[in-house]
């Protein structure tokens, strides 16, 4: 069985608090891996490691192979692992069909490319790609605004779209349904079947049930730090360590 | 598809240029025709345009590029001491050394941001301008400034035989003296260039990204960027600007000094900006007409310049009127600066360029003319938010 | 030996001074986000309230000067002088003191009237915004006070008792040579007092206590109910009466022109920022640690050796250390960094 | 036009004659040279007045800056100056001017008028002032200024543009020194001319066994008045222990204070001037110097150059202190009078000592025109070098052909202990003779350049 992404002991401490504490976890490739836990219990904190926006105190994040950690976070994403946040992280002030055409850049010209006498109205074909982008998420009708100017739930699906078109070997979704409406959650849910159907691995955090049991292939809890079981849906529904976990929380928060 | 560039380069270049050449005929009115103003416009104008290409871009606020603009001069001068007096070496040595110098300082500021950066851009220039204005002498002639003298060497003019006669030599084109309006037109030709430059630089894939660094630096360094390189060629960019700017005003006018280093002149060329309106392309040159403007005409009327202007009012209210205004202009030309300062950024936040669009939107609204369209627009950006 | 130990007090009280005029840049930065190019004109102001003082007292009776024959000419008598003899030439003498009196209700005033009116508005723009509204206010100031009082210094001496130079050496039993002015020792004891009495009163007061969590996070503490607005107001009065103070107290040493607060704005601003953005306490150690080297790097044996040294120094040390520490020395994360 | 333009570009540049095309200038449209070298006069020069009834000078003084209040004064001067070319007033100078050939009629008939523009002491801003005047408002000489920097600059300028420059206030060798320009002239005295007269007072009042510390700003003004200052005191014997350059608007000089007070040296020489001598006078006063005996003597400090402007901003601490200055308006002679009388009853206070230097200098360069019996810039020039005159204040003076610069008697002046009025600052401590501070014209170098631009 082949690992995209094998993470072995990571630990991570902020002053006296054990964030994650020996975290081994391996994502098969082509498949969708849900990570759930209640809040707190280092999910956002286990994704930044893997991104290089923290360096965990001990522990290796191998990603096809290669360690990941102290490498940049623009090296990180050319080796082909991309991150969709859980706020959105997107450039306000820019057009929404500029937003997507930024990551389409970076897949094109790498980490840095002095083009500075290119004219932006001749790459048609990136425009294409960010329309097509645009269009799998359903902003292609907004694609002249400027991306400050949406919703809190079409900025989140604007990222999807910026994460989607640099056709990452792993894609990580912090949340990608926080915040939206049950009928775009449902269409968001769509959407990832559909990557699936491309082949793209996925890592998802997600507290809404109903979105971890439609996706996920595998799922992960992890609860103060620690990851405290792995398995099929099935497995995880039924599993008594998991509910002593979530006891008193709410499903669907 | 015409999603991005909404408007022709070319279209835009030849406007550009027309206004840029007529402007002895267009500023005669105003009494800013004469060719020292029109050279100082053209020349802050690549200044501020330069400027504008990392503050606007990239939102980095530079409180440094003062010492482009010196060295620059410094070189353009050193230039004609000892190689040619032609302007054509001068222009180049001096935008080169510029951006060498912009390369060391901007490697090393930019390893921080925002005000941190600043005041290292700061620390470097107030530098430059101690070292220069007293240190430095034997290269700068301090306080005085670096000046052409009889015996300077010359070795390229010497070499072709060109021989040394009474008086000092002039800055040339090929034989085309550089004083004057010809200045001017030599001026206003490289600030269409550097216009050019930033056009195509405000609408290529790389400018794009600057912008994008200037809106969320994080998200672009997980979207696979390494900003750095980014950010060091708009400083790079933006120092060889102000290092072009500095060896034209040498040119003009051969004598650099210390003063051009100093922090009030980099806050100059940030205020022309800001004023004009940052980030968009003819912005900084409005600012730098206004500021210019003022410095220079409105910093010479006294009262019976003033009592001229306003002869065609009834005596009683000439004098009420000169004897109001002649506070702000002579020695009070400073108070009005900075009146308008706060002016147009309390009324206009997008600095006097905001103020155009808005008058121009206004009277087509008055007009009828795109009613529908602009409405349309600011409805449904508003609603989703 | 005694040369150290004179550039030691030397650095100190530089360092005062220095770290007195950044105490209120940076609380004002701290605390509405604000970058205040004003803040020099409002040390400037506060050196003209001592002038304004000064000048008020010696309001004078014109008496024809009967040694000028070219034309006519007047001579100023005091009306103090006329109504009260020496009493009334004493109180002249004590201007400056007297005028620390007046500066703190008129700085507040000016401080709550500018917050009010002009900074309110701003707390939400850009620095850019920001930068060119304070400097446009700060140029309307200068060219106010050049209108009033011309651009000539303004003498604008200490009391006379105060005037002179303390032997320090001799009371110290240290060398006799070892003596420093009055003045600038009272400087430096009051730049103390004024910094320890705003950390005091940040540390101590449920007033401090709420504009220190408004420093941290402003919008917890506008949840929580309490009118943070106002209180920022104040704060602004306080920074600006602190900015006045340090003027006033300068005035002795540097007689006031109008555009005193320009030349010390730059300067504050390093201290501000190699302290770290919106630390009070970086900025007081900043200002003391700049003094110092300062004062050093004009020693005669080191500008020999490296020849210009003290007029690039405090740039120096700003670059190095921003260098070292990306924050200046106290500075918190994110702070002024976009 | 571009014929007229033409030929000027080769008289000027032999070199260019080879290589001028038509180029830019040459097909610039009419407008573009408007009044530039046209006029009726037999030789062409810039800015011929022609049949005009009137002529401008451009007043080109700090407004804005450290010295916009010495600024102010020359501008009083100035437009007094103005009313009495033009035969308003009283006449002040012109009545005592010796010899004279103005009529107070204008200049050559034609009325004065002027433009004013705001240096802000700033090379830069004090060139674009003075291109201004010369471009836009064609005036045909240019006065003004309070420091060497700016003074320098514009003479460049002004050599370049072939329009007369009268200096202001600049106290610098260099002035008509190495930089030393055809075109321009100044009636100011230099740092030289200070050490010279200040000498034999320095040891009459301090004897010849002393020790110097010199603070000096570091710059070209700074480092040639020390040399002078230094080369005098050396000359009596002096030592010189230390000599420390101080940057230009240092605000604080505290740290180069405190090192004075164990050097040994016994006398302080302040080669600042204007903000940077109030601010480090005030505090070597507080820092004790004067109440200091050092070597069994009185510890002394001496400012060389001084004025009026600045011994207001010092206060009391100028009491007692030794400097020179170029002249004051308690001067006894009938020039000084009927100017101060003049002034004074214009402005209810007396000049300054810049105000005195630019009234002389415009009535110079009238004086100069008139004598020629043109504007023209290379008769008016030929005019003035080597003139004569006397009447102005100074006692007789010579504008020498050499170098353009002005010898006159120079005045070692005192702060007062016992002011009488608000202005009685300075007391005269010895009216030092002209042949005492005269040198040799070649002694500082530099070229005057062509007459003809």
């Amino acid at each position: 069985m082949s690992y995209i992404l094998n993470i072995e002991g990571v630990n991570k401490t902020f002053g006296g608090l054990h964030a994650l504490t020996d975290i081994q976890l391996k994502i098969e490739k082509g498949t969708t891996h849900a990570i759930i836990g209640p809040n707190g219990a280092g999910k956002s904190t286990l994704l930044n490691c893997c991104i290089g926006r923290l360096i965990p105190d001990s522990g290796t994040v191998n990603f096809n192979g290669h360690n990941m950690i102290g490498m940049q976070p623009h090296d990180i994403n050319h080796a082909g692992m991309v991150r969709v946040f859980q706020t959105p992280e997107i450039f306000p002030e820019l057009t929404l069909l500029q937003n997507v055409i930024i990551p389409a850049l970076a897949k094109r010209d790498g980490t840095f490319k002095f083009n500075p006498f290119r004219s932006l109205a001749k790459e048609t074909e990136l425009e294409d790609q960010a329309m097509a982008a645009l269009a799998d998420v359903g902003l292609e009708k907004y694609y002249d605004q400027h991306a400050g100017s949406i919703s809190r739930g079409d900025k989140r699906r604007l990222e999807l779209a910026m994460g989607l078109i640099q056709q990452p070997s792993l894609l990580l979704l912090d949340e990608p349904t926080a915040g939206m409406a049950r009928h775009d959650t449902n269409k968001t849910i769509d959407l990832l079947k559909k990557i699936k159907e491309r082949g793209m691995t996925k890592v998802i955090i997600e507290h809404d049930m109903h979105v971890v049991f439609s996706l996920a292939d595998k799922i992960s809890v992890l609860a103060q730090g620690c990851i405290i079981a792995t398995g099929t849906p099935d497995e995880i529904r039924n599993s008594a360590k998991v509910k002593e976990a979530y006891l008193g929380e709410s499903e669907d928060e | 598809m015409m999603k991005i560039s909404l408007q022709n380069n070319a279209v835009v270049m030849l406007i550009f240029s027309a206004v840029v050449l007529t402007a002895p005929l267009w500023l005669a009115p105003i009494g800013a025709d004469y060719p020292d103003l029109l050279q100082k416009f053209a020349i802050f104008g690549i200044f501020a345009i330069g400027f504008n290409i990392l503050f606007g871009l990239t939102g980095y606020l530079s409180f440094g590029h003062a010492a482009f603009l010196g060295i620059g001069s410094y070189t353009a001068v050193w230039s004609f001491k000892l190689f040619t007096m032609n302007v054509l070496p001068a222009v180049i040595l001096g935008t080169i050394m510029a951006g060498v110098f912009a390369l060391a300082i901007g490697y090393i500021s930019l390893r921080r941001s925002g005000i941190y950066f600043s005041i290292l851009t700061l620390a470097f220039a107030q530098m430059s301008y101690s070292l220069a204005y007293s240190v430095l002498t034997p290269i700068t002639n301090g306080e005085t400034g670096l000046q052409l003298t009889m015996n300077d060497a010359r070795v390229i003019d010497s070499l072709f035989g060109v021989e040394a006669e009474a008086g000092l030599p002039s800055t040339n084109l090929f034989g085309q003296v550089m004083s004057g309006y010809s200045g001017f037109y030599f001026c206003a030709v490289i600030l269409i260039i550097g216009f050019y430059v930033s056009l195509k630089i405000f609408r290529s894939p790389f400018g794009l990204k600057l912008t994008a660094i200037k809106s969320n630096q994080t998200r672009m360094k997980y979207t696979g960027f390494n900003t750095r390189p980014y950010l060091l060629s708009a400083f790079v960019i933006s120092g060889m600007y102000a290092g072009l700017a500095g060896a034209l005003m040498s040119i003009t006018d051969p004598l650099a000094g210390a003063e051009r280093m100093q922090w009030t002149a980099s806050g100059e060329v940030v205020l022309m900006t800001i004023l004009g309106g940052v980030g968009t392309l003819i912005g900084p040159l409005l600012g730098v007409g206004i500021i210019k403007y003022f410095e220079n005409i409105f910093s010479a009327m006294n009262p019976s310049a003033l009592h001229e202007i306003f002869n065609f009012l009834p005596l009683w209210l000439e004098n009420i009127v000169v004897g109001i205004t002649r506070h702000f202009v002579g020695d009070g030309w400073h108070l009005t600066l900075g009146a308008m300062f706060m002016l147009v950024v309390i009324f206009l936040p997008g600095g006097v360029m905001e103020g155009i669009t808005k008058l121009f939107n206004y009277i087509k609204k008055k007009l009828g003319l795109n009613r529908v369209d602009s409405e349309d627009h600011v409805s449904e950006g508003g609603d989703r938010k | 030996m005694d040369a150290i130990l004179i550039q030691i007090l030397n650095g100190l009280d530089k360092g005062g001074a220095y770290a007195l005029i950044a105490l209120g840049l940076t609380l004002t930065f701290g605390t509405l986000g604000v970058v205040n190019f004003a803040h020099g004109a409002l040390f400037m102001l506060g050196a003209f309230c001592a002038v304004s003082v000064q000048q008020l007292l010696t309001l004078s009776k014109s008496v024809k000067d009967e040694s000028i024959t070219f034309f006519d000419a007047y001579k100023d008598q005091p009306y103090l002088e006329i109504w009260w003899g020496d009493t009334g030439t004493a109180i002249i003498d004590y201007a400056v003191p007297i005028s620390i009196l007046f500066a703190i209700p008129i700085m507040l005033l000016i401080g709550v009237a500018m917050e009010r009116g002009l900074i309110k508005h701003f707390y939400k723009r850009s620095h850019a915004e920001q930068i060119l509204v304070t400097f446009g206010f700060a140029i309307v100031v200068q060219e106010i006070i050049k209108a009033f009082y011309g651009a000539n210094p303004i003498p604008t001496p200490a009391p006379d008792i105060v005037s002179g130079s303390a032997a320090i050496g001799a009371m110290l039993g240290l060398s006799e040579s070892l003596v420093y002015p009055w003045w600038r020792l009272i400087y430096l004891l009051f730049a103390g007092v004024v910094i320890f009495a705003v950390f005091a009163f940040l540390k101590y007061t449920t007033f401090g206590m709420v504009v220190r969590a408004g420093m941290a996070d402003r919008e917890t503490v506008s949840l929580l109910g309490i009118n943070v607005e106002r209180r920022f107001t104040i704060v602004f009065g306080i920074a600006t009466v602190v900015a006045g103070l340090a003027g006033v107290m300068y005035a002795p040493i540097l007689p006031p022109d109008y555009h005193m607060g320009m030349d010390f704005l730059v300067l504050s601003f390093v201290v501000v920022v190699v302290g770290g953005m919106g630390s009070l306490g970086g900025a007081v150690a900043a200002g003391f640690l700049l003094g110092i080297l300062q004062s050093f790097a004009s020693m005669n044996e080191i500008k020999s050796i490296f020849p210009g040294i003290d007029q690039i120094i405090i740039y120096l040390v700003a670059v190095v250390i921003l260098l070292v520490r990306p924050r200046g020395l106290m500075g918190r994360e994110g702070v002024m960094e976009d | 036009m571009s014929t007229k333009d033409k030929s000027k570009d080769e008289s000027r540049r032999d070199f260019l004659k080879a290589t001028a095309a038509t180029g830019i200038a040459a097909s610039s449209p009419m407008f573009f040279v408007k009044d530039a070298y046209a006029g009726s006069h037999n030789m062409p020069f810039r800015n011929n007045p022609g049949s005009a009834k009137s002529v401008k000078f451009g007043f080109n003084v700090p407004q804005s800056g450290a010295y916009a209040d010495e600024g102010a004064d020359e501008l009083r001067a100035y437009k007094l100056a103005v009313k009495h070319l033009n035969g308003e007033g009283d006449g002040g100078m012109m009545n005592t001017m010796k010899p004279m050939s103005l009529k107070g009629n204008g200049i050559l008939g034609k009325k004065v008028e002027y433009v004013t523009g705001d240096t802000q002491t700033k090379s830069d801003a004090a060139r674009a002032s003075a291109k201004r005047m010369i471009e836009k408002d064609g005036v045909l000489m240019i006065t003004g200024g309070s420091s060497s920097g700016v003074a320098v600059a514009v003479q460049g300028l002004c050599q370049e543009m072939g329009v007369i420059f009268m200096a202001g206030l600049t106290h610098s060798n260099d002035t008509t020194g190495k930089d030393k320009r055809r075109y321009g002239f100044r009636h100011f005295f230099n740092a030289y001319m200070s050490g010279r007269a200040l000498g034999p007072v320095l040891k009459k009042e301090m004897g010849t066994d002393r020790k110097a510390y010199h603070l000096t700003a570091d710059y070209t003004w700074g480092w040639t008045q020390e040399e002078s200052i230094k080369n005098t005191t050396e000359e009596l014997g002096w030592q010189t222990t230390a000599a420390v350059k101080t940057p230009v608007g240092a605000g604080d000089f505290s740290q180069y204070i405190t090192p004075i007070l164990n050097s040994g040296a016994d006398v302080l020489i302040l080669n600042h001037y204007g903000k940077d001598m109030i601010n480090s006078l005030t505090q070597a006063v507080q820092f004790g110097l004067r109440d200091k005996q050092v070597n069994g003597k009185q510890f002394e400090i001496v400012v060389p150059l001084f004025s009026r402007l600045m011994a207001q901003g010092a206060g009391d601490n100028i009491k007692g202190i030794l400097g020179t200055t170029n002249w004051n308006w308690s001067l006894k002679d009938k020039g000084s009078q009927a100017f101060v009388k003049s002034f004074g009853a214009e402005y209810g206070f007396p000049p300054s000592q810049a105000a005195h230097t630019c009234y002389v200098q415009a009535l110079l360069y009238a004086n100069a025109c008139e004598q020629a019996g043109t504007f023209y810039p290379p008769q008016v020039i030929k005019a003035l070098e080597g003139f004569n005159f006397d009447g102005m204040g100074n006692g007789p003076t010579e504008y020498r052909a050499e170098d353009h610069q002005c010898f006159k008697d120079v005045l070692v002046v005192r702060g007062n202990q016992n002011p009488s009025s608000q202005f009685d600052l300075l007391e005269i401590v010895q009216e030092v003779p002209r042949s005492q501070v005269e040198y040799p014209a070649s002694m500082f170098g530099g070229e005057l350049g062509p007459y003809v631009v």
